[in-house]
């Protein structure tokens, strides 16, 4: 629907807000309704020491321990960080760099664990069953104790969402069932199965935040998790402070800024989070993990990962202990030949292509998909020069203009693409979805986004070598002008005029050139 | 009023000093690469184009009418223009350092602009009073402003296009500027005067 | 082996190039086909050079560059040729009409790098170019078929293969009626150029309108003297509706445009009825319609954003309005095309929608 | 005669007068230093290399905006940083004559170090450490791999190596247009089997 016919019937009040733009491609949820398996342990679990967005984590254990399921073995390192934890019991056989996830095919240091059959569980934590007069600061040590980051796919830390601030009051809190992506089908099994749970650890959520309301938004084209949530709801809902909202489908709603715009009209401004217009929003994965954490104890060490795709035999969504190796479980759904075939991690709007199979399921993993060739090839053809159709500014839900932004990058005019907002562009690829031309246009902003940050520290890597070199020479000054003033000493017996310039420049340089100070030979010397 | 308008859009749009009279091309090509340097000199050109139309009227009508030196006055309309932009190259180079690199050499060459002389001959040629040599001057200033900007607007995009090595640069450059004068002469006789 | 990046997406909507042109032929095949009708062999022998020599220069272009010729196969040439073809005089012999499809493809595209750099409507700033070389091959309008079957002076039978070839190949000395009796014998002026002579007589635009046997329907189904594909505005309705519901092209240039234009002439013509022409006329008259729906929203050479395909709308019809009621042409509407060609970059620059996350005032820094 | 009189006067006066308007706007805008220098300064990569002929980066910096060098000197900042300064300074772009290698670290092989203090002296942006008859090591976050302190060195230590790529720090290429990227993998992948 064009935008101005949009506005008319939000403002008639037709229709809820709604952001712009956006696309519908095929659904493909074949696995939809396959319910969730259990799969086995797999020999081998491969854990990288970085699952979420901050910084990595450092190993706790040395090779040859023995780990039991949810002990930590890498510990947290900085504020926006959380800890892992084994899957299973086992050996520590090996910490060696392993592929992972990442578009450059490049590894990550990673803890093998060589699985004893066992499963003996670390029992360190203990439930919190009266989570409702706990105190929300020791839920939220919880919940970064057991590792938890967003399942969704982000994997942002979700201790640091879980906050209460006066200054940020949160009102609401939105419970993320959209799963827009195609193929994806988890959040979907999850919701059917597990909506009482789920429902729980909403519960805790808004009690952490200290919030009034709260919604449920699942796209239409999941009416058994609808049906499903409405009953959890309706069985527990006493205060009326739950509801679950009906949307419909349209990609990039499950997109946290334009899902907040959906359901609330609030725009989260540029740069901020959206705590600061009063709403948190958590992936139902997540609130399920939070659950778990909280009422069982239980670290997060499993999640639901759809294996799909047109290549794959048997679609499925599986139960699956984190470092499970993708070929394991693509082999466990019937494929074993990977020749001439395209592996995808995550939906196919957003996902990273791979490399291979050979990666470890990851907290992130909310999907794995194989993907013939062909299914590959409409997006990824031969680029055609840009006609200025304009779809793409048509389809951004939040109304960049893409084209002018792939010029730019393209021609290496970064300044102008900051200018132009590229670093709000979400990536959601409804831009390339939609552009006849083919041009991989979030591929350009990638690369326009990675020179920009690279100019960034190569700029900052100067001002800072600029300031120690500035030092120095100012050093090496006083140096010389120090030598001058001994040498005058020496040759004039006379009492030396004091020179007032000096202790200043003297309190200056000690602070900024500390490193080579003492190394010099020039111990300032005592001066009257 | 009307006729104030006329005069305007007359020099703005229908005789335009660039693209139908083709006065100013050098810096027209020369200063249009970036659309920040051609604003910056549009306003240059303006304030020159604008100044020097009203002072050579008053010269030509209160000293060299009245002394009968008719003949100096190609020399007393380069003064006063070279005069004015000496005066805003200094300011510029005060105001805006990066605008002072960017113009570079146009800037004092804007002295020797055939457009703002023209405009000062044309004034004393045409008998215009005062006021309408004021205007004729601040219109040409516009006319030469406003397709300076827009060219720079379409030499940005034209920078980035793939054209055959041949063309691309200043060949590509005046074939767009060939098609704006083309354009341009849609708005013939728009303006009767 | 190196791993080439794909960067996701890896989903695509199907849209091509090839399909977006295509939908814009069948969108002029009304036009086209009408156009037939009213000048008969010689609109087609207009559309098959037209399309033709814009095909063969493409792809001479494209051997030169040493570029991969199956950018031919996506129509853009070949949309190119019949825009070029429609805006064209029935009468137009055969090398204008060779020459305007090189400027077009030549001047108006291929230097620029090709599809999708260029500036100015490549078929537009053809047209303008020959306008401007040969102005009376330009301005004479052969009388239409349906206006003969009317009326009962000359003319020539357009039907009539042989004739016609006379005409395009030869000019319009080798007619023998034009030969005998001037130009006159097989033209007429179009509503536009009537007008706009009538004026310079001093005669009031309803007088001259009256002593054309001017008709709104006539107009409006196309039965009146014009370029080939700018007669029936009902025929470019159709072909602008159908490119609407496609989605290839969207509502905001066309009905800019064509409301500005009607609201100038609804003013003018309320406030000087003797002076100007009334809307209903405007909107039907001359390229207007043809620029509306196709040239001016040629993707390329106009902007991009909502916003700023509306300020190109106003802009084209502010043009198009004052060049019409007080220009030297008696139509402006491909001029004021090209003229807002020419801001498109710095429209795009100002007219991009607000992004979100930004106050509606000024972005944080 | 008169005639002539009138015109010397009146164009004396008049130069005259254009002479002191000019020279009170000079009095008026007058500019202090050159704010060019700071603004292709902080384009610079600072890494003192000396590599452009001058003793630093600032010297050259002076010399760019006193129009005494050329744009293209700078080696370590290559053609992105060439091209910065050529768009600042309003000039054609040249091509930079030496191509940049790959970023690069010093690194002291310690158990060679006789602790001469040699290199630390010669470091211009102060990145090595160590006393008199001690080890010294590089502080890889400082070291902009000038490679000054290789030569000072007696008995020739240091090595230059290659900086570790990092995966925090990956960033897209440019996307590879003029193909169909997949089929173009699928006949590498093809040649690879072959």
């Amino acid at each position: 629907m064009p935008a101005t016919l949009r506005n008319l019937a939000q403002r008639l009040g037709m229709m809820a807000h709604s952001f712009p733009g956006g696309v519908h491609p095929e659904q493909h949820k074949v696995s939809g309704a396959t319910a969730i398996e259990v799969n086995a342990l797999a020999p081998v679990h491969i854990l990288p020491m970085k699952q979420h967005i901050g910084a990595p984590c450092s190993a706790l254990v040395n090779i040859g321990d023995r780990v039991l399921r949810g002990q930590k073995i890498a510990k947290s390192e900085g504020y926006v960080s959380v800890p892992i934890h084994a899957p299973t019991s086992g050996r520590v056989v090996k910490i060696e760099e392993h592929p992972i996830a990442h578009p450059s095919g490049m590894g990550m240091p990673s803890i093998f664990i060589e699985t004893d059959g066992d499963d003996a569980v670390d029992q360190t934590l203990e439930p919190i069953s009266d989570w409702l007069n706990a105190d929300p600061a020791i839920l939220r040590e919880r919940a970064r104790m057991c590792g938890l980051a967003g399942l969704g796919g982000a994997v942002f830390p979700t201790f640091i969402k879980l906050v209460r601030d006066q200054r940020f009051p949160i009102e609401t809190v939105i419970l993320n069932g959209i799963e827009c992506e195609p193929w994806l089908t988890s959040d979907h099994r999850l919701m059917t199965e597990s909506a009482t749970e789920i429902l729980i650890g909403m519960r805790m959520i808004k009690h952490m935040v200290g919030a009034t309301a709260g919604l449920i938004a699942i796209e239409d084209n999941k009416p058994k998790a609808i049906a499903a949530m409405r009953e959890a709801v309706a069985a527990v809902n006493d205060l009326n402070d739950v509801r679950v909202v009906e949307l419909p489908t349209r990609y990039p709603q499950g997109s946290e800024k334009q899902l907040i715009y959906t359901l609330t009209g609030r725009e989260v401004p540029a740069g901020k989070l959206p705590m600061h217009v009063g709403i948190i929003c958590q992936n139902v994965g997540t609130t399920k993990a939070l659950y778990d954490a909280i009422a069982l104890g239980e670290p997060l060490t499993e999640r639901v990962v759809t294996v799909s795709g047109d290549a794959l035999p048997r679609p499925a969504n599986l139960l699956v202990r984190l470092g499970t190796p993708a070929r394991l479980l693509f082999a466990r759904q019937g494929l074993e030949d990977f020749t001439g075939l395209q592996i995808v991690h995550g939906g196919p709007m957003m996902g990273e292509r791979l490399k291979g199979p050979d990666i470890p399921v990851v907290k992130s993993t909310n999907g794995l998909l194989a993907l013939s060739a062909n299914a590959m090839a409409a997006a990824h053809t031969v680029e055609q020069p840009c006609i200025r159709c304009g779809h793409c500014s048509e389809a951004c839900p939040i109304s960049l203009t893409p084209n002018l932004l792939a010029d730019q990058c393209r021609s290496d005019q970064f300044d102008k693409a900051a200018d132009y907002q590229l670093f709000d562009c979400i990536e959601c690829g409804c831009c390339s979805y939609v552009c006849p031309s083919n041009i991989p246009l979030v591929h350009y902003f990638r690369y326009g986004k990675g020179q920009i940050a690279l100019t960034r520290r190569e700029q900052a890597f100067a001002e800072a070598s600029r300031q120690r070199s500035e030092s120095r020479d100012a050093r090496i000054e006083r140096e010389k002008a120090e030598k001058a003033a001994r040498r005058s000493r020496v040759r004039q017996t006379h009492a030396p005029k004091p020179d007032t310039s000096k202790p200043e420049t003297a309190k200056t340089d000690n602070a900024t050139a500390t490193n080579s100070s003492n190394t010099a030979n020039t111990k300032p010397e005592e001066h009257s | 009023m009307t006729e104030i308008a006329l005069t305007l859009l007359s020099a703005v749009l229908v005789n335009n000093f660039v693209l139908t009279k083709f006065l100013g091309i050098c810096p027209f090509l020369g200063t249009s690469s970036k659309v920040e340097t051609a604003v910056g000199m549009s306003f240059a050109v303006m304030f020159v184009m604008t100044l020097a139309s009203t002072a050579s009227w008053l010269v030509q009508q209160y000293v060299l009418i009245p002394l009968d030196l008719l003949y100096l006055q190609t020399i007393f309309f380069i003064l006063i223009i070279a005069s004015l932009v000496q005066f805003i190259e200094m300011m510029i180079h005060k105001t805006s350092p990066v605008l002072y690199q960017g113009l570079g050499i146009f800037l004092p060459l804007i002295t020797t602009n055939c457009a703002v002389l023209g405009v000062a001959i044309l004034n004393v040629q045409q008998d215009q009073t005062f006021l309408t040599s004021a205007l004729f001057g601040a219109g040409a200033a516009m006319g030469f402003a406003l397709v300076l900007i827009l060219f720079a607007g379409l030499r940005e995009r034209i920078e980035i296009a793939p054209a055959p090595i041949a063309f691309k640069g200043s060949p590509l450059a005046l074939i767009t500027a060939g098609m704006m004068s083309l354009a341009f002469m849609g708005f013939s006789g728009l303006v009767k005067i | 082996m190196p791993l080439i990046m794909l960067s996701s997406p890896h989903a695509h909507g199907g849209d091509s190039i090839r399909m977006t042109m295509f939908t814009v032929v069948i969108a002029l095949l009304p036009a086209s086909i009408f156009s037939v009708y009213l000048f008969g062999w010689l609109a087609v022998l207009m559309i098959v050079t037209c399309m033709g020599v814009a095909l063969i220069t493409e792809a001479i272009c494209l051997a030169l560059m040493r570029r991969p010729l199956t950018t031919l196969l996506d129509n853009s040439a070949a949309l190119t040729g019949l825009f070029l073809a429609l805006t064209l005089p029935a009468a137009t012999p055969w090398w204008m009409a060779v020459l305007g499809s090189v400027f077009a493809i030549v001047l108006g595209k291929q230097v620029y790098g090709g599809l999708g750099y260029n500036i100015f409507n490549p078929a537009l700033s053809a047209r303008v170019i020959l306008l401007i070389s040969f102005p009376l091959n330009m301005t004479t309008w052969i009388i239409p078929m349906s206006v003969q079957m009317g009326a009962t002076h000359g003319g020539m039978d357009l039907y009539d293969l042989s004739q016609c070839l006379t005409l395009f190949f030869g000019g319009f000395d080798a007619l023998p009626a034009v030969a005998q009796h001037g130009l006159d014998a097989i033209s007429m002026a179009s509503p536009l150029g009537h007008v706009k002579t009538a004026a310079t007589l001093g005669i009031s635009a309803p007088a001259a309108l009256a002593s054309y046997h001017y008709h709104l329907l006539d107009a409006f189904l196309g039965f009146e003297a014009g370029s080939l594909g700018e007669t029936s505005a009902l025929a470019l309705l159709i072909g602008g509706i159908f490119l609407l519901a496609r989605h290839s092209i969207t509502w905001h240039i066309p009905f800019s445009y064509l409301g500005t234009v009607a609201l100038l002439a609804a003013i003018s013509s309320t406030i000087a009825p003797n002076q100007f022409t009334s809307p209903m006329f405007n909107l039907f008259a001359g390229g207007l319609m043809l620029c509306a729906f196709f040239m001016a929203t040629d993707p390329v050479s106009s902007p991009v954003t909502p916003v700023g395909q509306i300020v190109f709308g106003i802009g084209c019809g502010v043009i198009t309005w004052s060049i019409r009621s007080f220009g030297g042409y008696p139509e402006g509407a491909m001029f004021s095309v090209l003229l807002m060609n020419c801001a498109v970059p710095l429209i795009d620059h100002y007219c991009r929608p607000r992004v979100y996350g930004y106050a509606k005032e000024k972005p944080e820094q | 005669m008169t005639g002539l009189l009138y015109a010397l006067a009146s164009l004396g006066a008049f130069a005259l007068l254009a002479g002191l308007v000019l020279a009170i706007a000079q009095k008026m805008f007058h500019v202090e230093g050159d704010p060019m220098v700071d603004k292709i300064d902080a384009m610079l990569p600072q890494t003192q290399c000396g590599q452009c002929g001058y003793p630093g980066c600032k010297p050259y910096a002076t010399a760019i905006a006193g129009g005494e060098a050329e744009v293209n000197h700078c080696v370590p900042g290559g053609e992105r940083t060439m091209l910065q300064i050529a768009d600042l300074m309003g000039v054609e772009p040249k091509a930079v004559e030496e191509e940049a290698a790959a970023p690069r670290l010093a690194f002291v092989r310690e158990d060679e170090c006789i602790g001469c203090t040699l290199c630390i002296k010669a470091c211009p942006v102060d990145a090595i450490i160590g006393a008199p008859k001690q080890y010294h090591t590089v502080i890889a976050d400082h070291c902009t791999g000038c490679e000054l302190c290789v030569e000072p060195c007696p008995v020739d230590c240091i090595d230059m190596v290659t900086k570790p790529e990092l995966l925090e720090h990956w960033s897209w290429p440019l996307p590879d247009t003029r193909r169909s990227q997949l089929a173009h993998e699928r006949r590498e992948q093809h040649a690879g089997h072959a």
